[in-house]
């Protein structure tokens, strides 16, 4: 059982999430079809294809630095609204976490959490605007709450993907009040938001690089 | 999917050099996707970019010239540029006096360009931005993403151009910006969805009989979805929503806009009943666009925009204008 | 059928009375379709008259002002005019210098303004005529109607109207307009059928997955249909039929054009392409249009026209126009 | 039985003519969508409707103003091609009917030739080119054929009917050698063409008005 994630495992939630993306990303495109521009899908893949590339020219020492790589190499490869917003979480994650080699449970939680917080800075979401928020706050959350309670980090990061899943349903009813959503008002309520399921994606690989890397 | 194309992937970089090819006058950097004036205007003016989600051709490459934009900055298809790259074109068109972003509104494209602006504040270029929100389909609420940016874009890139090509400063041509955007608004409806080249399917499924009302220019769904109606009667749902946001009685300026798929016979038709509906509401029709000036691909419907006009805005519109998608006077 | 129209049988009248709410420099005779310039050329040049079936918008009535047509006839849609119309537009538009008219190559539009010639010399009005058959689409044979008149029109139009404006005798710019027509080709394609209003449903049924090619602008079905191809082999069997009937190495102009229902960022794509091709093969691209001039109503698809240039060919095209659909230099 | 038409039962036949046309307008159509524009119904109903509307102001006294003015009409209401051949058709048919009020069988037979001829002049066609010049020659032929023989009007004309019907029928292999149906070349074979379509109902309703016209 692992007490940290140092870079490698790090590197390894990328890949998985690279993956995942690469293999749900019709689902996302039709997500966003649905009640927005049908190119969630799409922009994620480009992102996190860029991404993987990226590191596979090298893979920085430091927390940090990964981190910030991650984040600005979506900035400058996403565009859309994921782009900013996603890039935000990984550059102020790695701001946050310092130029460590490896981050426990409580270090993690915290490196999150600063990058929620970026994402609110600039997207201003609120709890049930029906974004990518309404997935991560929950989890975000249930990680402290796990680590408050003992939990270990494979413990505490599969509650936060399973928070990010019930976020995410949770958005089906919803009418949505930020993104390309809002404009349909009401005809949003009814489906999912791509965001949250993009996010719980992004926290279900987490939960797996924490209990699965060597 | 039936479309002119070669992978869907590389739509917009071979598009972009397509234009390359056409526009000599213009300069095509083809892996930024930043399109600019082959010659530079005069050191000390104000330079004025556009960007976005590519799929709205003309806008934005198509503005790009003398009396318009300086360069403009092209995403993929209907996403936002990135801010790296909205960075290059600032950088590239900067001539001392600040650069103007317009920026429609949307998330993607206001928070790209917003990190764009903090890289060029970085560097110190100083940069203005007006978000254009125009489109009176969404019922606008402080507590959303507020109205998207259509249609008067393209008047407003016009008319902004020319402030900044005669030297105004940043302070004036971000405030006429502003005022533009205040006092202009849009209307869209379709008659068919869109086709995004990567997702290969339409965006939406709109029935042989139906036609949605109320819709952006990204296949977004809109306000409803109603059986096909006469043109009189889709004139009628362009103009009214427009008429109770705003009071434009006395001059204006009317684009009767094309979404892609419609042809110009249609446009036409279209432009015929809405100023009539216009001219009985008190709306004096002192200029006026009726083509593709902003479109949503291969879309069938079209668009209105009414922007209240004055002298000062006139005289700007006349200003001579040299670009692809928009030219006269020069 | 998706239209933006009221009732199908009024689609013509209606588009015009648009026309001429956009346009107060065009002057639109809703009985006779017959549109003019408002302030007629000075007297004593050859004025220029042109027309045909509707549904080509912006052709013909997209290119009437200063420096190319005094007069355009509309047709119902895909159906030549009367020549009792085409005599009211070449009275209209005489100046005491003749009048030439420009006839694309269609059994009725070529009978239709053969008997209206007749009625204007009835009147004592010279007239010369060019008729315009650049489509290599069509195998020609001394035996058939020959081949169809498609996108040379637009260039030819713009180049023959340079030098009427410019005060060339009747004699030269009949001379000048054969020698154009005999300089230029054109090929077409098509994604879709287009759907002609009043008959409600489209022309020909293409399949979701074959094309079109060699199609003219009336929906007619092509040479042959293949399965969908990429652009770069849509682009290659536009380009090869044409330089295999003209050697047009050196100078040319060239128009990538669209049919309605295929947008700009697709269009400029193709241009990308045929533009490569072209130029291994030795052609100079000196000028060109990339857009929608000479349509097929709603109809997705694209066709390239190659005109052999020369330094007056292209010192006329550069002479100042004024139209809605083709304009610099004013 | 009649021994001539005069202009009541010529302006019979151009009835007769107007509601056949509008009653197959969807037929001419659909046989120009096959190798044409798609738009022949629609022409001939648009000049035909035209040509009645002119004949209920006022129908002239003579024969050749009669024919004259179905000419003139035909050719400023229709355009295509069909609008000159078959303006000029009735326009020839009147110069050579000149100021009578009535047409006995031969000098139907000479209106018709010289209108035939004229669309000959007009449109260059030629036996087999897959025109409406292909059912008209041999109905006027058939027609002359009949009186040679001694046939009354009624039998002449509806032996002329007959004769269109067999030179439209034999269209149908045809490949087009004049009007739009050439671009297609060897395409353009396996379908009847719309004019000789056309024009076979112009005798069929000939016949009909020579023999019950009261
Ligand atoms: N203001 C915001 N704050 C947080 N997330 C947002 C905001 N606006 C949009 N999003 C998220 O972005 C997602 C859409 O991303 P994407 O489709 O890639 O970009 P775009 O909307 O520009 O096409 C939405 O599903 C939503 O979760
Ligand atoms: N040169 C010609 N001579 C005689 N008939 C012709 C000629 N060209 C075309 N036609 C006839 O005209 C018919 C087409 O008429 P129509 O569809 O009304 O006109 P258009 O071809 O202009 O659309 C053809 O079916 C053919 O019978
Ligand atoms: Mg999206
Ligand atoms: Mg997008
Ligand atoms: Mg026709
Ligand atoms: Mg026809």
């Amino acid at each position: 059982m692992m007490a940290s994630v140092d870079t490698a495992a790090l590197v390894d939630w990328i890949h998985r999430f690279r993956d995942v993306i690469a293999d749900k990303r019709e689902w996302l495109t039709e997500l966003d079809s649905a009640i927005g521009d049908a190119d969630h899908g799409a922009n994620m893949a480009r992102g996190m294809d860029a991404v993987v590339a990226k590191l596979d020219t090298g893979v920085p020492d430091t927390v940090d630095e990964l981190l910030k790589t991650v984040g600005m190499t979506l900035v400058s490869s996403v565009g859309g609204a994921s782009g900013p917003l996603y890039g935000t979480l990984f550059l102020r994650m790695g701001m946050a976490a310092g130029p460590v080699t490896e981050l426990d449970a409580a270090a993690l939680a915290a490196s999150l959490r600063a990058g929620l917080d970026g994402i609110v800075a600039r997207g201003k979401a609120e709890a049930g605007d029906k974004t990518m928020f309404d997935a991560m706050a929950p989890a975000v959350d249930a990680l402290d709450a796990a680590i408050a309670e003992g939990a270990d980090l494979g413990a505490a990061t599969a509650a936060a993907a399973t928070a990010a899943a019930a976020g995410r349903d949770a958005t089906e009813p919803l009418v949505a009040r930020k993104g390309r959503a809002s404009y349909l008002g009401e005809r949003s309520a009814g489906h999912l938001d791509p965001g949250a399921a993009s996010t719980t994606l992004l926290f279900e690989t987490l939960a797996q690089a924490a209990t699965e890397s060597s | 999917m039936k479309k002119l194309i070669n992978n869907p992937a590389d739509v917009l970089v071979e598009s972009l050099r397509g234009v390359a090819r056409a526009h000599p006058e213009l300069s095509v950097d083809l892996e930024n996707h930043v399109i600019t004036r082959s010659t530079p205007k005069a050191q000390g003016k104000v330079a004025v970019v556009s960007g976005g989600g590519s799929g709205h051709e003309p806008l934005h490459a198509g503005y790009v010239g003398v009396g318009m934009l300086d360069a403009a900055v092209a995403g993929e298809v209907f996403t936002s540029p990135t801010p790296d790259r909205v960075q290059v074109a600032t950088k590239a068109v900067d001539r001392g006096a600040g650069v103007l972003h317009i920026v429609k509104n949307y998330t993607g494209d206001v928070l790209n360009f917003e990190m764009a602006a903090e890289l060029a504040s970085m560097e110190g270029i100083e940069v203005g931005t007006v978000i254009v929100d125009d489109d009176v389909a969404v019922q606008d609420s402080l507590y959303t993403a507020g109205r998207r940016g259509v249609g008067l874009t393209v008047l407003l890139e016009k008319l902004v151009g020319a402030a900044a090509e005669e030297g105004q400063d940043l302070a004036s041509v971000v405030a006429l910006a502003k005022r533009i955007n205040s006092q202009g608004r849009s209307m869209g409806m379709a008659l068919t969805s869109c086709t995004v080249p990567v997702a290969g399917k339409p965006t939406f499924d709109l029935p042989d009989d139906q036609m949605e009302i109320g819709v952006g220019i990204h296949g977004e769904p809109g306000r409803h979805r109603e059986p096909l109606a006469p043109a009189s009667d889709i004139a009628r749902q362009l103009v009214e929503p427009i008429l109770a946001d705003l009071d434009v009685s006395g001059p204006a300026i009317v684009m009767l806009n094309g979404m892609g798929g419609s042809p110009l016979i249609e446009l036409y038709l279209m432009y015929g009943e809405v100023a009539s509906l216009l001219e009985e509401a008190g709306v004096q029709i002192a200029r006026n666009l009726v083509g593709d000036y902003i479109t949503s691909l291969d879309m069938a419907g079209c668009s209105l925009t009414v922007l209240k006009a004055d002298d000062e805005l006139l005289r700007l519109w006349d200003a001579p204008v040299n670009t692809p998608g928009l030219r006269w006077g020069a």
